[in-house]
């Protein structure tokens, strides 16, 4: 029963992540300024990252092996969140606007 | 063709565009970047073209990896060395020859 | 299953390249930089999906280190190589 | 379709090696440069060296961009 089901749940996981990805790529084309092109990045990106280790995860051999794969997440949102935090916090300091839906 | 083939095409490509680079830019900065580009051109042809049978040859991969390394010590003196020139001199390229 | 995971690589390959193209021309300093941390992410959902496609473990180590070191030179271009007049 | 991911990741490398050469402002270079170093990484994983993408993920990717940078940022700052 879980040998029948298991691969659909997990493919259908890696096309969620990818469906995730695909909008953090949108944000980053379309989106108007820095921060909120940062906030479409930092936090889409590593939901579609999220969801493809859960669904790789669910097809490890091991439980080792599913633990390791899981454990690439949270190490890529604290790389991540220190990034956006040192470019966010350097564009404020050098004046960058916010935009504002007056703005041109 | 197979991936090792392809790739050791690219790599061919990527030699030729980096020593054109080495050789015609005058910046030193960008001739940095050209010569790293002739590396990876480099080492995309060796481990390539020791993919040819199915069991990957590891003796070029190990001669690859020292390369890599030696090659990030060489950008980074050579960095080193557009610095302090652009500190004495205040000009980003190579004097010309003085004879 | 090993179909699904390279086709979805494949995907994610795709918008790599998109997002290369698009960000070289980037409007400012900052979105060029962005780009460093999109490839980080990307790229080692990338380095996992390959891993599983082509049954070589060890490439889920390359995919945590990429996720660490990609953050490196993020950091280092804010707070060394972003100066005023870089909003052109 | 493991032809069509090594040809789309071949023509990305060729494409952000000859820009990094080629596009007029340094800093686009340097830029496009750490991507090619990323596109490296993906392309020793197609190699079947893990060894090697590790060692480039690690270096290629992260030290001499930031060594890059740190250099372009110092010059533009004494330029001043």
């Amino acid at each position: 029963m879980t040998d029948l089901i298991m691969p659909w749940i997990s493919g259908t996981l890696l096309i969620v992540g990818a469906f995730f990805y695909a909008a953090g790529t949108l944000g980053l084309l379309r989106f108007p300024d820095v921060y909120s092109r940062l906030h479409a990045l930092a936090k889409a990106d590593n939901l579609g990252l999220g969801f493809v280790l859960l669904g790789l995860a669910l097809q490890a051999e091991s439980i080792a092996v599913g633990l390791k794969l899981l454990l690439i997440w949270p190490l890529a949102l604290a790389a991540s969140a220190g990034v956006s935090y040192a470019i966010a916090r350097r564009a404020d300091s050098l004046g960058v606007k916010p935009w504002c839906k007056d703005s041109p | 063709m197979s991936s090792g083939l392809l790739f050791a095409c690219v790599g061919a490509l990527l030699f030729a565009m980096g020593i054109a680079g080495v050789i015609l830019i005058g910046h030193l900065l960008r001739r940095i970047l050209a010569f790293n580009v002739m590396g990876s051109g480099a080492f995309l042809i060796l481990v390539g073209l020791a993919q040819r049978n199915d069991v990957p040859d590891p003796v070029p991969q190990a001669m690859v990896l020292t390369g890599i390394v030696v090659t990030v010590a060489a950008t980074a003196l050579a960095l080193a060395l557009v610095r302090r020139l652009f500190a004495l001199t205040g000009k980003l390229e190579l004097p010309a020859d003085e004879t | 299953m090993n179909d699904i995971a390279l086709a979805v690589a494949l995907f994610l390959l795709g918008n790599l390249v998109i997002t290369l193209l698009a960000a070289a021309r980037g409007p400012t300093a900052a979105d060029r930089m962005l780009m460093a941390l999109l490839f980080g992410s990307t790229g080692s959902g990338i380095l996992v999906l390959l891993a599983v496609a082509m049954s070589i473990p060890a490439l889920v180590d390359v995919a945590l280190v990429l996720a660490l070191l990609a953050a490196i030179g993020g950091v280092a271009f804010a707070k060394r190589a972003w100066q005023e007049d870089g909003h052109d | 379709m493991s032809f069509a991911f090594d040809l789309l990741l071949a023509a990305a490398l060729l494409w952000s090696g000859g820009r990094s050469l080629s596009v007029d402002r340094l800093d686009r270079a340097i830029v496009l440069f750490i991507a090619f170093g990323l596109l490296m990484a993906l392309a020793w994983a197609r190699l079947a060296a893990p060894d090697i993408g590790l060692a480039e993920a690690a270096i290629g990717a992260g030290l001499t961009g930031a060594l890059l940078l740190d250099a372009y940022g110092a010059l533009k700052r004494r330029k001043e």
